[in-house]
């Protein structure tokens, strides 16, 4: 049996044997692999190391399988939660793929000659972003989407010279904190404004919208971009690539960076990440964007290829003065979402935001038939929607979960009262009609 | 039999055939709902229109062309491509895993919160250092956070005035790139002969406007500084704190704790040391490690063990100072639950012995190849070497085609021109989970090709010669941006 | 170069080093309990002592080296080389799929049985016939148990002296196979000039001692037999039985039911027309359907539904004159889950679109290609249609050689010498799942090689040239098998 | 919304839309598809097709999902199940290396040049599945234990001219039943022979044993051996791979033939298949063995390669002269298995064993205290025994099942109110702990 003796234990993931080591250690002329530590100073040599000692992949994943069990996932409930992430049809084919050890296992293709399938790949993602944005240019994916509309802002500010971020009032709050976390260093200042009616001040660098916006709605994206355009600041948008399915693009209200999180194409929802995010913007202004960007060339032979291009703006060549300092990225994600719309196609895509649009709005108008539930804001929403109810939504969402059903986000440290609802393509009419059912138990 | 090959990589929107499609979506299963105005609806998309079978014979010929540590060795310096265990991809796409939403309530959550914890935990336990946050998603958000909480902790002490960042001119362009997004002002300090940091240079620079330096241990030279404990120490007395980039812990595992040597405030690289596929570039995962004086500024969230009527919860906190956010939600939690199932696999002992092969592969090829290729520090390594090929060069043939050739041997090639303060680098790093005989057929093979270099030397300049494509044409590509399909005018004439 | 290459190919026993382990075991967390007489324990066992990177290193390499429907063109005709899809692995895989056992009493496991019992159903529609069994593992066991049906039925009537079964000759190697396997004297019976059964020879054939002809419908010519209702009637007039090898399905789903035409039983290829992946050579499911005079023949099990206090329920039974059981369990399970994906995912619509677009595609290149290849039956082929070679032949390259070439353009070669009855006979399957385009490379490749045979025969004849090894010399292997890995003499010695 | 009318469907399966199918038929010089089945007589073109519909992956999914919770599964209940098939541990590579596209949808290797990954796979296995049985020869996997068994029967009848089966009482019953249907259509005799003593009739074909056999216990096949060899008949013999872990092979004891069930290395249980079936024998008898052989050769350049070799013997050369009917075999465990025991390993499969024969014995220990309990067979058994209980053993399933416990089989019909109980390296101290206390409350 395994002993976990420190001599003993031979790790199936390390080839040297005892014997081997050895046999190295022969020809480096060393006693010991102790002598290679030789320059850590000797009295932080070995310190203890109080981790449980190895175990079994039988048993580690016996406890694993317990573990996972013990949330409550999207297999056993049903769920009306969004709010930026999304529960989203996935594709069989999409982890098989995504899994092939070629593209698992392979890093930044630093090596262009040993790396077209995954530069291809990133060819196709920039394709498929573009026209989902209706804009120019994208990069090959970026950490994910809150972080994304970050470093847009400082892309605006590096382009315009200027210091003020203004952002609206509609966008996710979690988003505007991370804003504020990568702008307020920089001392660039962070402007919430009003969305109804949005005034930027004079010297703005841009306005940060989101579209849909968090709580669901479309923004007025025409009127943002005449507001911007009076400042000669710039308009960045941070959007729901599900939405552009069937809603006109940002680019084509003239939105100067679109930013986006690309989870809700392929990815899983994972508690948090990873999730890949959404960049592109005009190509005027691709020599200021972030992040890793894949362009089309030819080899020796004249054979089309594909290689990392405008490296210059990146931080391993660039350093301090880089677009940024992404580096590693998402890449594994990006290919998910490359093959998932693949998949999915011109049509499929429209399909499934048809199926969300149509669905929250069957919910919504059930929702808003039940005593003490309402719709308090006006316009047009796509698969999500503020609701208020008859008492304090953490509340009822602790009852519905006794129904098997995992509620929508209780904001009402926005709004009083208020949850935002999400209804998506995997929500059946059944699990409609159930969350209406549940919900009217607290009718008044 | 070119019509075949150039079909396999034909671009999807070129194999696009109007009215195909990939996938069947349910029917509308409610009433449908009245559609907003035209006016917000978009009229077309240009989405590719094939079906299932033929994304699946794309992309799988499309993997193909890579290399990977699937398929291949793959030195690359820097990056620790080492074996990345199946289970953990395996566990972490568990139901109870990969489809739970962030926005959950605790208590809805636990089992993840719980694995949280943990890595958190150990974390902690093999840096030596007293708290941890999982929120950041890459090394280099990771620094930018460790940076930010430097700042903030001088801002908060009233210590504004300070806006110098040191940072050693071999460190990895993340370091730099970080520091001058949280708006410091980067002063480079050289290397000493020996491949230490040049302490002449940072008493230098030490001075009262000094916020910290950052430094990688090991360094990317490979190199473990023999005067770590002097520079942390210059450094606190110039007021400053200490920064460790732990990409590299690779090398330490179970040696040393960064804490005990005198940082304050490090990132580990969770994709790197504790091995999630590195996915073509990404994900990763970057959590930080402080010591108590930086504990209250941990970007949010972090998970806390509670105690409450004698029944452990856990719950996710804000830290008291937070430096804030940097994404929307927790941090990368499908590498953390692999990072976890790395750890309890390989346990105390396994950890222990990650870091001893994987110094001791390095060390290995550095004896074997430091006759044929300039070693620009001629002492033991930790888990990487850097050679250079300026002997080479002087033949004709420089780093990158040294490099290349190694795509026909069958391996990666190593990081070229990196660190920059070596030229012709070749930054060489193994890991722990290559076999000997492996490392036997590299060192053959780089021998082989440094006798290519004098013999045929054309050969080398020529390479690759076997891969899917030839050298490709980087300058044409920055000079003519190609970065998206395009529909040809003539298309889009019938269309 | 090469050496990295062979070492990619070393077998695992020539990489195993003592010591070396691919797994972790848990430790024993019982009593250790004594052992037996240590006569009755192994000395020593060769496996391989290799890592788990090693294996999985190991294999992606050598899966790289074969041509598969997911990355290649597959037109091997009798196969129904198709897409398969990737949501059948994907529930098959379902824990509660792939962890039951086969004993489990039968309310432990009624989804499963639930599942089986649809399949049965749906086979039973899609054929005409009027029940079912999923015993059968691959074709060829669903071919004996049919034939042993037949044998059991015509013994229960007291005909125990029909000893005789009619098979045509472009019959699939498995059906005389099997008719022998049962104990059968197999007689052959001749393709007519329009490749439909020679009525003349069967109705010689059609005595007293009949029990019964096998007849490939559509036949492995790719033709669907004229007058197969007559054929049907003469072995039913001679007191036999008619048995009908449903392996090419394929090409009727939905057009014709087999039932219909008069044929008594017959098997169908799951993995062949519902699509389960060959796996290199299997696993299939081989059901066998009957018409209600062999119902109670049927091989066990069987599922039944039963309504029992109005609440439904399945239960697995044994038919009453059952042949017996040809496996130990209940047949590939697996298979049938895959099978029942498929026809929920397709409908009736979708299984009817497959056998239009399956011999619509055969006939686009039988068109395309019978200027270039002899077609020996001008006729309109169903599901695949069979080419010869022997115009290449007069110019000196064979039917062999012109689909080793056809490798080097990237498609797999078509089935060669088969149908035997056809000289050098290239039996083209193309499927549903490909597209027009892919048909159209396909058929410029097989013209190129065609112009090759004229042009630059010795081109085609050191065929294929592009692949991981070229041609193999399968004359060696036979005369002197090397069947396995073993030790070599020394290190015995040494060991 | 996708419709399901004849026309509308256009499958994500096959790309011919209508309009290329217009194209193809022009270039044939048809009007319509219809006109390519022209050979079929027209009233039986076209017929009703009672299949529903259509369905999308999404809800196809979910239903499966629901469907396959209903099942008792090792995910939930602890198992003591065997008989045959066993739960054993599966590596986590095992299922992405085998559901790699380039194993998973290729065939049979027909072409050796295109299929050199699956053939060297092929020489592995025979090289593992003869070092297991300690034989010199195997072939490349059958469909599954029982019918090789049968199929060993039949060619040992073939090697020996003669017609007599004989089968010790000791092999599963199943696994006699199947060589009955086997045997008996080509008039051959199946004799079932005590095991304690058998007394093989003059011109006996062969000895069927299996070890350990159906109850668990260690056959004598030294004895059998000599039994057999006084008749000059063979000695075949079905095994558990897992077993020859640790116990001396088959062949050691001199078998001439050796098959077995190869579910345990690797491959999940699955409801009773896909399964995959070892054979092995004699260098002798080679060209009557059945099935798929794979040998080493060289290329036109002298590179080593593979081929499928021994071809004559099958049917697709052979025809009714062939040693088996076997075409579709069962490759892709043949795979699984082949990667588990390269991961395992020589020290890893003996661990296995270990584990199991510990926990069985373990469990035996336990139970036999319990009053009404005992084991009433003697000899040394491997990782299954035979227990004898106070009442009906399906009973105490029935209970079993609400502890989340799958018992042993129910073998009274048999051996009266006996179970055959089965323990591996997957049940824990706690599993077998909670077994044996839920058996005591039937105690008496
Ligand atoms: C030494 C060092 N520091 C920092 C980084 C940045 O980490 P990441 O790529 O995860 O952002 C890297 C990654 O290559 C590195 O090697
Ligand atoms: C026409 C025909 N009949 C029977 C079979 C035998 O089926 P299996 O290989 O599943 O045993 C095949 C398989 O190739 C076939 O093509």
């Amino acid at each position: 049996m395994q002993t976990t003796s420190d001599n003993a234990f031979q790790s199936h993931y390390m080839p040297n044997t005892p014997q081997e080591r050895a046999e190295m250690l022969r020809v480096l002329g060393l006693d010991s692999v102790e002598d290679l530590f030789a320059d850590i100073p000797q009295e932080y040599r070995n310190p203890a190391l109080s981790i449980p000692p190895p175990m079994s992949e039988l048993e580690l994943k016996a406890e694993l399988e317990a573990l996972a069990k013990t949330n409550h996932d999207t297999k056993s409930y049903a769920s009306f939660l969004g709010a930026g992430v999304y529960n989203h049809f996935i594709p069989s084919l999409v982890s098989p793929l995504i899994n092939r050890g070629e593209f698992l296992t392979s890093y930044t293709p630093y090596q262009a000659e040993a790396s077209q399938g995954t530069l291809q790949v990133a060819y196709e993602f920039q394709t498929m972003v573009c026209n989902l944005m209706g804009m120019e240019v994208a990069n090959d994916g970026m950490y994910e989407g809150a972080s994304s509309l970050a470093e847009a802002a400082l892309m605006a500010c590096r382009i315009t010279g200027r210091g003020d971020i203004c952002v609206l009032d509609t966008v996710s709050p979690t988003y505007r904190q991370v804003v504020e976390t990568y702008a307020r260093p920089q001392g660039l200042q962070v402007h919430v404004l009003e969305a109804r009616n949005p005034h930027l001040p004079e010297g703005a660098a841009c306005l940060l919208a989101q579209y849909p916006n968090y709580f669901g709605y479309l923004e007025d994206l025409a009127s943002h971009k005449v507001a911007t355009h009076e400042r000669d600041a710039l308009l960045v948008v941070s959007t729901d690539p599900i939405a552009t399915g069937m809603f006109r693009p940002p680019g084509d209200y003239g939105a100067d960076i679109v930013t986006g999180e690309g989870q809700g194409m392929g990815v899983p929802m994972s508690f948090g990440g990873p999730y890949v995010g959404l960049f592109a913007t005009r190509s005027e202004y691709i020599r200021q964007m972030p992040g890793r960007i894949v362009g089309k060339t030819v080899d020796t032979d004249g054979k089309t290829g594909y290689v990392l291009t405008l490296q210059t703006r990146e931080q391993h060549i660039r350093r301090e003065r880089a677009t940024s300092n992404i580096c590693t990225s998402q890449a594994l994600l990006a290919l998910a979402a490359t093959i998932t719309l693949a998949t999915l196609g011109k049509r499929g895509l429209r399909q499934v935001a048809e199926l969300c649009y149509h669905k929250a709005h069957y919910a919504a108008s059930l929702i808003s038939r039940v005593t003490g539930y309402s719709l308090p804001l006006k316009g047009t929403f796509f698969k999500e929607m503020v609701v208020k109810c008859p008492t304090s939504p953490t509340v009822i969402n602790e009852r519905l979960l006794e129904s098997s059903i995992i509620g929508g986000l209780d904001i009402s440290h926005i709004m009083p009262d208020c949850m935002l609802l999400c209804v998506t393509e995997m929500n059946t009419r059944q699990e409609i009609e159930a969350l209406v059912g549940a919900l009217s138990e607290f009718s008044r | 039999m070119t019509a075949q090959q150039d079909h396999r990589r034909r671009l999807l929107m070129d194999r696009s055939v109007p009215g195909r499609v990939g996938a069947i979506l349910p029917s509308l299963d409610v009433p449908a709902q009245e559609l907003p105005d035209g006016q917000l609806l978009r009229s077309d998309l240009d989405l590719p229109e094939v079906t299932e079978p033929e994304v699946v014979r794309y992309f799988t010929n499309l993997s193909q062309l890579n290399f990977s540590i699937d398929t291949h060795f793959y030195p690359l310096g820097s990056c620790t491509m080492k074996y990345n265990p199946k289970i953990n991809d395996e566990v972490a796409s568990l139901p109870g895993f990969a489809g739970i939403h962030p926005l959950q309530p605790d208590y809805q959550v636990q089992g993840a919160l719980e694995i949280m914890h943990h890595v958190q935990d150990y974390l902690v336990e093999i840096t030596g250092m007293a708290a941890s946050s999982l929120a950041p998603l890459a090394g280099a958000q990771g620094e930018l956070c460790g940076i930010l909480m430097i700042q903030k902790y001088h801002q908060e002490r009233g210590d504004s005035h300070r806006l110098k960042m040191l940072i050693p001119d071999s460190a990895h362009g993340t370091n730099p790139a970080s520091a001058a997004m949280a708006g410091y002002h980067v002063v480079s300090i050289p290397t000493d002969s020996e491949g230490n940091c040049d302490l002449k240079a940072l008493k230098k620079e030490a001075t009262s406007d000094l916020a910290g330096m950052m430094i990688t241990l090991p360094s990317t030279l490979g190199l473990f500084d023999q005067h770590i404990v002097e520079v942390c120490r210059l450094i606190h007395e110039a007021g400053g704190l200490a920064y460790a980039d732990g990409a590299n812990m690779n090398a330490l595992l179970g040696q040393v704790k960064m804490g005990h040597l005198g940082f304050d405030v490090m990132h580990l690289n969770l994709h790197k040391t504790f091995s999630t596929p590195h996915g073509g570039g990404g994900p990763g995962a970057g959590p930080v490690c402080v010591q108590p004086s930086l504990q209250p500024y941990l970007p949010a969230p972090v998970v806390e063990r509670r105690s409450y009527n004698g029944k452990e919860s856990y719950t996710l906190v804000t830290p008291e100072k937070t430096i804030g956010k940097v994404s929307a939600s927790h941090g990368n939690f499908g590498v953390l639950v692999r990072a976890y199932t790395y750890i309890r696999t390989l346990g105390n002992v396994g950890l222990r012995q990650v870091s001893e092969n994987a110094v001791l592969n390095a060390n290995y090829l550095l004896t074997h190849l430091k006759d044929r290729y300039h070693l620009p520090f001629d002492r033991p390594c930790m888990h990487e070497v850097v050679l250079s090929a300026d002997w080479q060069k002087g033949k004709g043939v420089n780093g990158l085609e040294t490099a290349k050739r190694l795509l026909d041997y069958g391996f990666h090639a190593p990081t070229m021109y990196f660190p920059l303060t070596v030229d012709e680098a070749l930054l060489i790093e193994p890991t722990e989970t290559e076999s000997k005989e492996t490392l036997d057929l590299f060192i053959e093979a780089m021998k082989a090709i440094d006798q290519e270099a004098t013999e045929t030397p054309d050969l080398v300049k020529g390479a690759p010669h076997t891969t899917p494509v030839r050298r490709l044409d980087e300058a044409r590509a920055a000079r003519q941006p190609d970065l998206r399909w395009q529909r040809k005018a003539e298309e889009d004439a019938n269309s």
